[in-house]
């Protein structure tokens, strides 16, 4: 027997108006937390972009000053400006760990996780806001762990955002100290922080949805950021003790990653890898789901597949637990093992592949509307192929002999994450903008800010499969003192050249952004026609969402329906109600015995 | 004291439960943490597996080098302390928001949670302070994190006769040995705070009820938990 | 300027480049049908005004091909792969035949004992020369590497050989060169800051040089800094 | 979700304790005092162990009593952990 929902603990009882600082600093609402994630990681995004530009000045330019570079101080460049070899380590190091940790997870996960998913399961918030809160807090607290390692004796760390020990573990030979502890303090609390969140994610999505909100009616960009929290949660607390262990090595003279004592150094790589690997999906799902709510909505068309898309996303989750093992081909791990990671690997394609024809099949014979979003959600879709199919090259193990720990790995990192993850980002950003701010963004400047951000893209990251194969390696700091890089080192500073113009048009973005959030024209209610829940509230939408928990009565896709065409448009939103539609179940509320 | 004639069903709580996992979000919150912290101790306990398999000579033999008669005593204690949760979880299901009640009839006084509550939060307090006992004694007598410290008097021993105290592989020994027992006792502290904390603002104003004890189910899942990891590590670590 | 892998210098350059040549025909393939059906569809089906989107939820005959498809394709790259990784890495691949060297890497270089006369390692008459490798075209050769202190990797591009020389590990890469000539050795982990620079030169021998340049090093004493790439 | 027809009883909770306790007592005496092959000892032990270990998540944990929904939160990490320590393990047996 089932009583009727009464109002959720959550519900608007509790949202009175409070003081600034309530509502926008300590706040425990959703929307603002994500926003304030959307904030610090962009800022991180900055940072992380910065160091790049000094990779390439010295990739280009080897031995020759550096514009600027004596403002730093000399632990880091020689006294004309020359970038000093530990300098260069330390810039590759940290603009991974930076990319990685502190801007692309928490601009999907931490912002748009928070975001979208109580508003698109008709949620009135997380189910735990202030653990929410603390959530960003720490966050926040890792990054700024991490930036001080720039301004500690010895500076950050320098072996690569992987850490490989015994480098990393042992200070006499890294040359490192304190910036090798700040980074697993700050992973550390990161992983505290992302934990944090998943669980509030998972929960809210299996317990908070609203009535009707089946689970094959929610919509694909919260499908994958539910598996994402999934991972999320069971994937960093492996980090985190890898993390300890290797501060403890660093400290307290414990010999987990030190071979002299018995320790073994494949271990660190294990424990990274089956970290790392789900942590890379980790920075694509959520981009995934979102880019194919986008696609569905410029298309003006229902998702191609929904089913197999979700069961896509679960497949791709699911294999990402057991191919880690391809990161370390050649690290000495037994070659029967780098068979099995092998085939592993390369079946991933297949749920790769039904999610991209998918979208393709989503986009054919459509009505397509090329917004912004649109624009890079299809850049997503060619540059993220791309990305995915370099991956095939190196999951072959003996193709990956020759190309591993070369440039062309560096050229498939950047493919699946600025091509795959950052173009989701943009897409997501200008997207759900009117619904974080109220505003639009403006379309000129985003169009611009697409083609040219495409363009230089292309141009700075597709040469680097050529240097790659040709054999220059990574993480090295001057490629010509090799016979046989000196011939490609006109690419190299051709792609330097790309990566600054690259750059530059990032501002376009940073100004549409910036300057929108107080200029933008004001936003419709439904800017897109679109299906989604967040749509049936205001821009922006108040604290605690809707006033009653509303009642979904379809599906998120319904563009161009019947029903749709018979109400004159060709979209069909969740949550209208159309005569013959009856109210779903009220939430059922088991009685006591549950 | 069990309830044969109740007709409920006395294992699933009485109050509202959120749809979708059928149970009460911080409920299913607190499982999902517990999972995420399996995998944290996976790879701590991972580790020690792979190491010692990989070892380059024998780990010490079984109490060696460790006081096993003590921890077993901190064990016992553990069992005891997850014990009187679960019967904390019972009183307050059964609505014994009081401490002890004389039962007629009876020579010993009935626990309410407030009773049962404050046995499991003496018991993990002691736990800890048995194991930071255990901790100094063995780095005075020279067992560190880094194996044994040279000129001490294990390290002595350990030379006269290497093969009892697994010389070879000490430092190993120690590394995994801290970093596993003491971050099951960060666990345990934790869990001894939030349970004090809990007995101050909800137990003594008695704000559970037979309708409503969500904090002490949860809190109990995440002290059960703790017991088992324990449980695990008093065998791979001290025993085998 | 290249624009495709270095030139062969092993035995393994024959089947790797091939499958190299194999899965870029594949991923070309694939990358073509995916990048020119974006291209069309967003011509051909750009929103205009009257135009209407055709309604449907998706096509269970298409999608069971295109998920067919890349399983069969991916099992069949996976098989063949694994036919040549064997072959190359497999624990049990060194050839019997095979000239041993003991190459030991630590920050920033690299030394490698050869066996001297008697072709055997570990008897007293090894050499060690730094930065140097001296091998004979057309023997199979295989390198025993360990590492003093960090993860080094020894990589010969024109050889296609690269394995990671592991601290506490005792790890063996074999090759069987097919080109004399001069090349460059270089280390692609990354092992702290000198990591660039830790590079040695590659010399193939024909036998009879090798002979020679051996019978040079034992009268010069053998061993020291053998002069070459260490800068 | 409706009421489940069965009713759970509560389980005796001492009798659990007592359990726990008499097999702690086995495992000390058994790694002490019992001239037993390693490898057996090994065994025992941890039998012993995941045993114990399986009381207190069954019945102390309810899971005995709880929908294969949430139990399944608590099984999907095992796995996971089994496949890691495997493959490490393999770096040296092989
Ligand atoms: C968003 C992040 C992301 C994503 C999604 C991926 C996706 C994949 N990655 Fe990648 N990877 C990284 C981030 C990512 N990777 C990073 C950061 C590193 C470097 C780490 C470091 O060392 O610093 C790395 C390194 C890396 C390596 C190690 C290389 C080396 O060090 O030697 C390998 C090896 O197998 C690999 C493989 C793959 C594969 C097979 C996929 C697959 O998931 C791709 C699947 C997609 C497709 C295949 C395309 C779409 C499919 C079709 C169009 C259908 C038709 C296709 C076929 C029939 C083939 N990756
Ligand atoms: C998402 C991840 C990400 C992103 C976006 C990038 C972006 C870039 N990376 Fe990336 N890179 C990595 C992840 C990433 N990288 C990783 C994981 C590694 C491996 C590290 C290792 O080996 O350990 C790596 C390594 C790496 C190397 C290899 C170094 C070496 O091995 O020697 C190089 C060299 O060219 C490089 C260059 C660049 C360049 C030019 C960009 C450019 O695209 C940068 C362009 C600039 C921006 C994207 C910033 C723009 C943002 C703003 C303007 C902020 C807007 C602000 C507001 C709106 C308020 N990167
Ligand atoms: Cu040695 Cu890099
Ligand atoms: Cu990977």
């Amino acid at each position: 027997m089932t009583t009727v929902a009464h109002a959720r603990p959550d519900a608007h009882a509790e949202h009175a108006p409070m003081g600034f600082w309530r509502k926008y600093i300590f706040s425990t609402d959703h929307k603002i937390i994500g926003i304030q994630f959307l904030f610090v990681s962009l800022f991180f995004l900055l940072v992380g972009g910065l160091l790049a530009m000094q990779i390439r000045w010295q990739l280009g330019f080897p031995n020759t000053p550096m514009p600027g570079g004596k403002i730093l101080p000399e632990t880091y460049v020689a006294s004309n400006g020359v970038i000093l070899p530990e300098y260069y380590v330390q810039l590759v190091s940290m603009h991974g760990t930076f990319m990685v940790f502190f801007a692309i997870m928490p601009l999907l996960v931490g912002v748009y996780a928070n975001f979208l998913i109580p508003l698109k399961i008709g949620a009135h918030d997380m189910a735990f806001p202030r653990i929410n809160m603390a959530s960003f807090w720490l966050a926040l607290l890792a990054g700024l762990i991490m930036m001080t390692s720039f301004f500690v004796p010895n500076g950050p760390i320098r072996s690569g955002w992987t850490n490989y020990a015994p480098l990393a573990a042992r200070p006499d030979l890294s040359g490192v100290t304190v910036g090798q502890m700040l980074w697993c303090i700050a992973i550390v609390v990161l992983g505290l922080s992302s934990v944090m969140g998943s669980l509030n994610y998972i929960t809210t999505v299996i317990n908070h949805r609203a009535p009707g909100m089946t689970w094959f009616r929610m919509p694909l960009s919260v499908w994958a950021l539910f598996i994402t929290a999934i991972l999320g949660v069971l994937a960093l607390p492996v980090l985190q003790g890898a993390a300890i262990m290797l501060l403890f090595d660093n400290v307290l003279g414990t010999h987990f990653f030190d071979p002299v004592a018995g320790g073994q150094a494949l271990l660190w790589q294990h424990l990274f890898w089956f970290f790392g690997h789900p942590e890379v999906y980790i920075l694509i799902l959520p981009a995934m789901g979102m880019v194919s709510d986008i696609i569905a909505n410029g298309s003006r068309k229902p998702i191609f597949g929904y089913h197999s898309m979700v069961f896509a996303i679960i497949g791709i989750a699911f294999l990402g637990w057991i191919v880690w093992g391809h990161h370390m081909f050649m690290s000495g791990m037994n070659p029967t093992l780098g068979s099995t990671f092998m085939v592993s690997t390369l079946l991933i394609a297949v749920p790769s592949a039904v999610k991209v024809f998918n979208w393709m099949g989503t986009m054919w014979r459509g009505n397509l509307r090329f917004h912004v979003p649109m624009l890079n959600a299809i850049g997503f879709v060619s540059m993220f192929t791309i990305g995915g199919l370099s991956g095939i090259f190196m999951a072959a193990t003996p193709v990956d002999i020759p190309i591993h720990d070369t440039q062309f790995i560096v050229a498939h990192i950047h493919y699946v994450l600025f091509g795959g993850s950052l173009f989701a980002l943009f897409a997501a950003i200008t997207y759900w903008y009117p619904k974080m701010f109220g505003r639009m963004m403006s379309t000129g400047l985003g169009k611009a800010h697409f083609w040219l951000t495409f363009l230089f893209y292309n141009l700075t990251f597709f040469p680097m499969h050529i240097i790659g194969m040709g054999g220059q390696m990574r993480r090295i700091y001057d490629p010509t003192i090799y016979d046989f890089l000196k011939p490609q080192q006109p690419l190299n500073v051709f792609i330097s050249y790309a990566a600054f113009a690259l750059f530059a048009v990032q501002f376009l973005f940073a100004f549409n952004f910036l300057w929108s959030l107080k200029f933008g024209k004001k936003a419709p209610q439904n800017p897109w026609d679109d299906n989604g829940m967040e749509w049936s509230l205001p821009n922006p939408a108040p604290h605690g969402n809707w006033e009653r928990t509303p009642n979904v009565y379809r599906g998120p896709y319904e563009f161009s329906s019947p029903e749709a065409e018979a109400r004159g448009t060709d979209f069909l939103p969740q949550y209208v109600k159309l005569p013959t539609d009856r109210d779903p179940a009220p939430v059922p509320v088991p009685a006591a015995g549950h | 004291m069990t309830h044969a004639t109740q007709t409920i069903d006395q294992m699933r709580p009485p109050f509202p439960a959120e749809p979708g996992a059928g149970v009460y979000s911080n409920k299913l919150g607190m499982w999902v943490f517990l999972a995420s912290d399996v995998m944290f101790f996976t790879a701590l306990i991972g580790s020690y597996i792979v190491l010692r398999f990989g070892a380059p000579g024998e780990w010490a033999k079984p109490g060696a080098v460790l006081n096993v008669p003590l921890t077993a005593f901190n064990t016992f204690l553990l069992i005891c302390s997850s014990v009187s949760m679960v019967k904390a979880y019972a009183a307050i299901q059964d609505g014994k928001k009081y401490f002890l009640r004389p039962v007629p009839g009876k020579l010993l006084r009935d626990g309410g949670l407030k009773f049962w509550l404050l046995v499991t939060m003496i018991c993990g307090a002691a736990f800890v302070s048995v194991q930071l006992v255990e901790y100094f004694k063995l780095v005075h007598h020279g067992f560190t994190p880094a194996g044994f410290r040279d000129g001490s008097l294990l390290a002595g021993e350990a030379a006269a006769d290497p093969v009892k105290y697994g010389l070879a592989v000490a430092g190993l020994y120690g590394s995994s040995f801290f970093t596993m027992t003491g971050f099951h006792g960060f666990h345990v502290t934790c869990g001894v705070i939030s349970m004090t904390y809990l007995y101050f603002t909800k137990v003594l104003p008695e704000k559970y009820s037979p309708q409503d004890y969500r904090g002490i189910e949860v809190i109990g899942l995440y002290w059960h938990f703790v017991d088992l990891v324990w449980i695990i590590l008093f065998t791979i670590v001290y025993l085998i | 300027m290249r624009w495709w892998l270095p030139d062969a210098g092993s035995t393994f350059a024959g089947p790797i480049d091939t499958l190299f040549l194999a899965i870029l025909i594949i991923t070309g393939i694939a990358l073509v049908l995916v990048e020119v059906g974006l291209v069309t569809f967003v011509i051909r089906y750009r929103g205009r005004p009257g135009r209407k989107a055709f309604y449907t939820h998706g096509s269970t005959r298409a999608e069971v091909i295109w998920t067919a498809i890349p399983a069969v394709t991916m099992v069949a790259l996976g098989l063949i792969s694994n036919h040549y990784w064997v072959l190359i890495k497999g624990r049990r691949s060194v050839p019997p035949n095979a000239y041993h060297l003991g190459v030991h890497a630590k920050q920033f270089e690299w030394q490698i004992t050869y066996p001297g006369p008697d072709e055997k390692l570990g008897t007293s008459d090894d050499f060690t020369v730094r930065n140097q490798l001296h091998v004979i075209v057309n023997q199979p050769t295989a390198v025993e590497l360990t590492s003093e202190d960090v993860i080094h990797s020894f990589f010969v591009p024109e050889w296609r050989l690269k394995q990671d020389a592991v601290p506490g590990m005792h790890i063996i890469a074999w090759f069987q060169p097919t080109k004399t000539g001069e090349f460059e050795l270089g280390c692609a982990e990354l092992c702290g800051m000198g990591h660039y620079r830790m590079r040695a030169h590659v010399f193939v021998h024909t036998p009879e040089d090798y002979k020679a340049w051996v019978a040079q090093q034992i009268a010069a004493g053998g061993g020291g800094g053998g002069g070459g790439g260490s800068e | 979700m409706t009421t489940p027809t069965t009713t759970h009883k509560r389980p005796n909770y001492m009798l659990i304790w007592l359990y726990l306790f008499i097999m702690t007592v086995a495992e000390v005496s058994l790694a002490f005092e019992l001239p037993l092959s390693r490898n057996v000892k090994l065994l025992l032990l941890l039998f012993l162990a995941v045993w114990k270990a399986l009381l207190v998540a069954l019945f102390f944990m309810h899971l005995k009593f709880e929908r294969w929904r949430l139990r399944l939160i608590f099984i999907i990490p095992l796995p996971l952990a089994a496949i890691l320590v495997t493959a490490a393990i393999m770096e040296k047996v092989f």
